[in-house]
């Protein structure tokens, strides 16, 4: 079976959907690993690493993914400018394609894999069971983003996070408060917190209480009769009333902290306005916002998703993949992750496509022509 | 060897043992009310005194003897009194903590 | 018929005063100890009371007014006069033991058989040697007698041959207990040694010395009980004896003195005791357990870290002794010198990776004016930010720089490997004071030996 | 002549004992209380050959040569076997007591006085009941019988009849001697008395019950003491019969079981220990003393922690339990699971933290293979990760993960709060094997406690 | 009260409180070699036994008193056999470590 | 007494001479106080926040600095382009300067102030001894430069700093090798560790070993038998037997390592070149240096002051500003040591120079119309 994997398009990505490591562990198991060169560069892997590694090195992206029966990408496929060609038409029908698709925010490339006949799995939308955890780029891209966002918002603050005692008087530590604790804020409650800063978190899902308090930081939260959790251990949607007390939390929270770092999604795609352009301007001038639910629209009503802006002294950064700004370790998680997912239905020389398997049946999202119904 | 003295070394040697080893690992902060306490208990002496004191066999005896007694009773009342308020003292102390 | 249950009420005081000991050994249980004690007492003296071979009440009755009404008002001296109270109390429980020994000798002598005549000697020599060294701890303690440690040439040659003579005379006794005349020289020469032992012994070993005078009366009393064949007053005195002893020599390493120095301080002492002691600039030690025994007495602790704890990492040590010390409700706060180590921040970073609370560590402004209301300022392996000669010593390089008062502390402990200076090269005066205790060790382990000292003394 | 310093011997024997307890009660000390013990015993026995009331020395060296032939072998049985050893060799100690107690009644009675008569009932009915109670917990740690509990329908109630027969026997012979036919009824009693005694108990609380049976064979042989008037062996008995006592509430305690349950488990236990007990799933439970006890004895000990670590924010106790194994020289490792926790690398952030070097942390593939060569697996509120099912259970959410190996360590210590499930919500198999102890309680109360102990449990 | 009673229960009770106070902290580590040194100190009862088998009043005490020694001899000699080997081991677990 | 604070000029700079705490404290003091507005600006510092500290609000630098006997500035006077003259010669003569002016890298600006007859204070060269610390300029920004550099050097990594096992396997964690432990050095080294990473240092002096271990890290270094310390403190030129001996050590360690901060200086001013071109062709592509010394010419040889480059792979940031990176917290130190130094020598209304006080005297550059010899 052959497995190609070409460079990402998408402009300042710089993770690669296979790392070297990952290509000598597939090529053991018996595929034939293609990879498009240059796909590693931005990420630091040289081709000469892929080929050590067993794999092949081609030039044309139209031939590589036309001659592969399941292609590894990061980013949904989409419209290669340089080749003229849309990235799912370069794909052979009926070929296999896994990825970080993120179908809800990209309906146009489900229906390009759809009409084309392409068997496509978006890796999140692998359920959050404790089975597929090795599988999860959902995980382990947020786990980067939230480190990244406090490291981001640490050189943008023009203060020290840590508290400091000198000759010239003690440094009081930064205030960051993070709203939305699942991975990626939980990442950045521990991140901010190594720096010595001190760190509150919100969310409205009830057991994340204990995990915020479980890194040392403090919770806020609304009390709430309703329960947040969907049933794939997602936040739902909620009442206005609770929106309306959230609010008035946030806003407080805000205008006392240093640094506010937004992770907030809605059934891990849509991002919730939380913060709004009347709480930044209630913020200290110097504040940072890093906004890592950027890509799913922004928490705060000011992020321009991919830019960074400063509106009345607050710096509001909107980097929509943060991930790729660690491309060495995201590429190799996210490697690792697609490489777990292939290994564990590569059975008997093949991979096989089982839509009655827990994790292929809510990940498939395109299978023989039609839309998967999950 | 006398029967009194086997009887009294055993009990000495014993009460000698019992001594040491409650005190053995006693807390720092209770040395100085363990020495008022011992110093009321060595005020034991009283059960002679009394004995001498109450038998009137001669002057001299009932006179020390009371003496005795008298002497014993400082010593009673005076180190269960003080270490009754050391204690009381911890309490309030602890008590009054922020 | 009632006098047979005698046997068995004695039982139960020697009981009584066992766990009475045993309770007040531990501090959850000492209020326990204490009662329990008091009925040991009321037991033991009821009994007698109820014994056959008293005739008359007359006396005892008066001696028991007149013992309490002395007694009590001794009890309501202040709490810092206990040890001179103590003394006190001592020398009436010594007296009263020798006086019985006295009574009994002419009650019984000639006709004395050589066993009793023993017990008898050592209780009359105990009893009086007590009750004179008793009074004479009480003197130097109350400062009525000078409290520096008299010492003279020969001085443990006199003394041992006075106590010589006095056994001697016991022994005589023993042999031919019809040589009464010998008794009152018995008498005299144990009071007169009484004196002698406590008179080179400085003040600040009192209490040690107290300790041990109440063991010595607890035998007395043993004997005592062996004269009158009454088990009582065997388990009482041996335990008397035994726990005193034990507890001089706890008090004793407490202190970091070496025991036997202060048992046979008499002897010991004079080469030393001698000259100028007082006016060189004198500094003392203590140990990692005798430090854990003064934060556990305190209220408010204030800890102030310094390049020391860097190099020692003792960092997560310190964060025990915080969590043992807040734990039983002491106040535990952190001043940070600003210069405090080798870079800006340097004590930060690793209070931070110990996890101290933020809100636990305080400014030296805000901290300099409540050292006087801390109990103990820990200073650990911290020195020029501590340095006194920053007030006033204009000559000394470090003049002007604020420092950390923590010389105002009631008490200030202070943890480093040696009399070293710090990073300016200059002496810390703070280190000569009369309140500061120096803790010799590397911090890290100092610490973790007061944090074990905590975790263990508590008594369970 | 030489019998008069019988008294003396037996006093220094006494006094060898005390100490011979004392030494072993602590691990430095303990081979000198081995020595002082035998020493005791020595001085014990050759104080007796001395008696000049020993007419003959025949068949005492034939029964010396009897016992030390059985003895020594008896005492090579393997390390194992150390329950049942001494559950036989009390059996001996016991009847040996009875029997003594046998032969002094039908030498002195029924010229014999009440007092007496009393101890002597007292000695013959412990002496006795001990016995078979002794042989039957040989017999069911040996699995000679059934190690189950034996139970029935108004167990208690004849249990306490047969009780109350033998004392009544007792009473009738205090109050008339001469009534000799019902000392060998008082004798039988006795005897049936032990056996009823194990049989409703279970062989798990064997080394409890034999403790206290211990206990018992001291309390027989200080009422010897009373009726030989024998002041060592009133003192031996009775430092038996406490240490005995308080020794079998200290390993009730150890193993979390109350010790009314044990002491009167023959009547408590009718009721649950009746059917099926044995085939259920039981979880053996441990205190943090019986943790630190067994920590102490590894030379290889693999930590793993879990979310329950977090949420407890035990890091920095777990920082001091590694300080503390380390400096006992006994290799700690720390095996962190991929998905600990609730965050990539939740276990990473806590350890680095408490700055745990980073070379004590093994991945998971290494690990693994470790497992079987370790002492102690220490599982510090981890769940779902240490999971057998994921192995083998087809059935299970978590199947196919892998997991933690640490079934395959000696001993696994589980620390959490309760038996409730972790993140995946499913039961842990882990908590049933036999070669795990749970410690319940928040994993930074248990790991200090565990601390505690290790600093302070060595003794001294 | 019989004196004999008398000083007899002192001596007990003390005894008894030495040993709850000896054994009240051992280290668990200690649980198993304890319990058997106790064990062998139960064959105290070899004291009664030697008297009672070697005054040879009656043939029935004489025969009783002999198996008495024999089984407290096993007592002993297992007991304090067995104690020092399971102390010996603690220290070569000690000396085997890394 | 009239001090005069104006907009700092040199590119890139953000940081203020005066903070508004500090214009309250000299205005308590005695001293009229007049800022240039929007002079606090880039530090988050609004003309409004000094207004209520008591300073006065000018719009001309000219006229502000010639009005003034006492002028506090960061950065050495420089021609003010837009004013179209130079600082120093908008000053008026006898007046007295202090900043942080480091006169062996401007030796320009020392003649103009001289040849104005300015007498000014160099904070830089003020002893660093003990008393002397609350106006230690120096230590207060290379703290802030040393902890800067080890954010940027995270922010630039491709990799995770801290170790984490996560359910895509384990991340190690980065190696960060510091070369010179000073105050930013040290400072690097505790940010470093704070974040994960592994850390070790290297230094010349010998008493640097016992410090960096006092802060956990490891310590390499050259054996050598020669005292590396002058009389004031600082490193001392070495050896070349020494330098050659370092290179290899340098060169072994960069090598293995994921990040290199480098804070090497000689004298407090000039910096050794430690790290070669060829040094950083053995370095893994991916590897980020950050150049602290960049102002004083750099470590590293291929650092380009006040850029970021890449090299063979390897990202190599030269940023000649650091504590301007960080402009509240710089600001605010800045101004509590001009602060200190100031009010130390204010004695009856009037500062005064004391060319015989040993702070002045070190500090002292230029005085009467002529350069001080210190
Ligand atoms: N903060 C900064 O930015 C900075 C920078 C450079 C210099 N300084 C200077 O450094 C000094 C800082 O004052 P400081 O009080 O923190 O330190 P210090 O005055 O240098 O004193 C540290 C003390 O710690 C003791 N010590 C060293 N290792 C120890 C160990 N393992 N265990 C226990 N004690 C140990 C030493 O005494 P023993 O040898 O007897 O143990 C020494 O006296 C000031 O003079 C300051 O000016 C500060
Ligand atoms: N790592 C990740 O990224 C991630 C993210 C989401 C979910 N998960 C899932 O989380 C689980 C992680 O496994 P795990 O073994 O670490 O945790 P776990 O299976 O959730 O078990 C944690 C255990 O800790 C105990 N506990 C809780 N608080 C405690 C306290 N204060 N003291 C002592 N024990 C306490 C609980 O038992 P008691 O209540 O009886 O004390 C519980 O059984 C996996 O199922 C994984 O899939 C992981
Ligand atoms: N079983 C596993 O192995 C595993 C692994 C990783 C994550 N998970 C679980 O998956 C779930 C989702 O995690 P995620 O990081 O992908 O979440 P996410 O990215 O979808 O959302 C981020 C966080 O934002 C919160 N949020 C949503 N609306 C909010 C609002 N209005 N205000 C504040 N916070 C709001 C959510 O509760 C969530 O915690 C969690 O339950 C997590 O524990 C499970
Ligand atoms: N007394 C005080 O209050 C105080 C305050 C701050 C600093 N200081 C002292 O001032 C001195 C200078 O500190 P700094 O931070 O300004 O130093 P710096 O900025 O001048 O130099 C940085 C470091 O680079 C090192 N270095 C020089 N050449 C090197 C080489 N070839 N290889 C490796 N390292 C090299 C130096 O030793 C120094 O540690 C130190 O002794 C410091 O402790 C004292």
């Amino acid at each position: 079976m052959k497995i190609a994997v070409v460079k990402e398009i998408r402009e300042g990505e710089r993770r690669v959907a296979l790392v070297p490591e990952s290509c000598a562990k597939l090529a053991k198991a018996g595929f034939t690993v293609a990879v498009e060169g240059g796909a590693g560069n931005g990420a630091f892997f040289p081709d000469d690493a892929f080929r050590e590694a067993g794999a092949g090195i081609g030039s044309d992206p139209a031939e590589l993914l036309s001659g592969a029966d399941l292609v590894l990408k990061v980013q949904p496929p989409m419209f290669n400018r340089i080749v003229g060609r849309h990235e799912a038409y370069m794909m052979r029908p009926g070929a296999v394609l896994v990825g970080q698709l993120v179908p809800a925010r990209h309906p146009d490339a489900v229906v390009q894999l759809a009409g084309r006949g392409i068997t496509a799995f978006a890796t999140d939308r692998i359920p959050r069971i404790t089975r597929a955890q090795p599988m999860d780029t959902l995980s382990s891209m947020a786990s980067i983003a939230g480190y990244k966002a406090v490291l981001i918002a640490a050189n943008l603050l023009p203060r020290y996070f840590p508290m400091l005692s000198t000759a010239a008087g003690t440094i009081l530590p930064a205030k960051v408060f993070v709203i939305g604790a699942g991975v990626a804020g939980l990442q950045a409650v521990a991140t901010a917190r190594r720096l010595g800063a001190v760190v509150e978190a919100t969310d409205t899902r009830s057991a994340v209480r204990e995990q915020v308090l479980s890194l040392g930081a403090r919770f806020v939260g609304v009390e709430t009769g309703e329960s947040a959790e969907d049933a794939g251990g997602y936040a739902r949607e909620l009442s206005p009333e609770f929106y309306r007390k959230q609010a008035e939390l946030i806003a407080g929270r805000c205008a006392a902290s240093d640094v506010v770092i937004t992770t907030a999604l809605i059934g891990g795609v849509k991002a919730p306005r939380l913060v709004t352009a009347e709480m930044v301007r209630g913020m200290k001038p110097g504040t940072v916002i890093v906004d890592v639910a950027a890509e799913g629209g922004g928490n705060c009503e000011l992020t321009r998703p991919g830019e960074t802006v400063v509106e009345g002294g607050v710096t509001i950064c909107g980097d929509d993949n943060l991930p790729s700004t660690l491309p060495w370790h995201a590429s190799t998680l996210f490697s690792r992750n697609l490489t777990a997912f292939v290994l564990a239905f590569w059975k008997d020389g093949r991979f096989r496509v089982d839509p009655a398997d827990e994790i292929q049946r809510a990940a498939l999202v395109t299978h023989e022509g039609k839309e998967a119904t999950g | 060897m006398s029967p009194e003295l086997e009887q009294g070394l055993y009990v000495f040697v014993l009460a000698t043992f019992v001594g040491f080893e409650v005190i053995r690992r006693v807390s720092p902060l209770l040395h100085t009310p363990l020495m008022s306490l011992t110093n009321a208990i060595s005020a034991i002496a009283v059960v002679g005194s009394i004995v001498v004191a109450g038998e009137q066999k001669t002057t001299l005896s009932t006179v020390l003897g009371t003496v005795a007694v008298a002497c014993s009773m400082i010593n009673i009342v005076g180190g269960y009194l003080i270490t009754y308020r050391m204690l009381r003292m911890f309490r309030k102390s602890d008590r009054g903590k922020p | 018929m009632i006098e047979r249950a005698i046997p068995l009420i004695y039982l139960g005081a020697a009981a009584s005063f066992v766990l009475a000991l045993k309770w007040l050994s531990s501090v959850p249980t000492a209020r326990r100890g204490v009662i329990v004690g008091i009925a040991g007492m009321a037991l033991a003296v009821g009994g007698t009371l109820l014994r056959p071979e008293i005739v008359s009440y007359k006396w005892i009755a008066a001696a028991f007014v007149a013992g309490t009404v002395i007694g009590v008002p001794m009890a309501m001296m202040p709490m810092t006069a206990v040890p001179q109270r103590t003394a006190l109390s001592h020398a009436f429980g010594a007296l009263a033991a020798a006086l019985v020994g006295t009574a009994e000798f002419y009650l019984q002598a000639p006709r004395i058989d050589r066993f009793t005549m023993g017990a008898l000697a050592l209780e009359v020599l105990l009893g009086f040697l007590t009750f004179t060294a008793s009074l004479m701890a009480f003197g130097k303690l109350q400062e009525i007698l000078p409290t520096r440690p008299i010492t003279y040439r020969n001085q443990n040659v006199v003394n041992l041959a006075v106590l010589g003579v006095a056994a001697g005379s016991g022994a005589y006794l023993v042999a031919r207990p019809e040589a009464a005349w010998l008794f009152p020289v018995l008498a005299v020469l144990s009071l007169l040694f009484g004196v002698m032992l406590i008179v080179p012994i400085g003040g600040a070993d009192m209490p040690t010395v107290i300790s041990l005078l109440n063991s010595y009366a607890g035998l007395a009393a043993a004997a005592m009980g062996f004269v009158l064949d009454n088990k009582l007053l065997i388990i009482a005195g041996a335990l008397d004896g035994s726990s005193g002893l034990i507890l001089s020599v706890i008090m004793c390493r407490a202190m970091n003195r070496s025991f036997t120095n202060v048992l046979f301080g008499a002897f010991g002492q004079v080469q030393e005791g001698a000259g100028t002691a007082g006016e060189q600039r004198t500094v003392r030690s203590a140990t990692a357990g005798e430090a854990a025994a003064i934060l556990q007495a305190a209220s408010r602790v204030i800890v102030v870290p310094g390049y020391g704890m860097a190099v020692a990492q003792a960092q997560h040590k310190v964060r025990e002794l915080f969590d043992a010390l807040t734990k039983a409700e002491i106040d535990v706060r952190f001043a940070i010198h600003p210069v405090a180590g080798r870079m800006p921040g340097h004590m930060n970073v690793l209070l931070a990776e110990a996890d101290i609370p933020y809100d636990r560590l305080v400014e030296m402004e805000d901290v300099n004016s409540e050292f006087p209301q801390a109990d103990v300022a820990l200073v650990l392996g911290a020195n020029d930010v501590t340095n006194p000669a920053a007030r006033h010593d204009r000559s000394s390089p470090i003049y002007g720089m604020p420092i950390l008062d923590v010389d105002r502390a009631r008490t200030v402990l202070v943890v480093k490997r040696s009399m070293s200076p710090g990073f300016a090269g200059i002496e810390n005066e703070l280190y000569h004071l009369d309140r500061t205790l120096m803790v010799f060790g590397d911090a890290k382990a100092v610490v973790g030996n007061i944090v074990r000292e905590l975790a263990g003394g508590g008594g369970n």
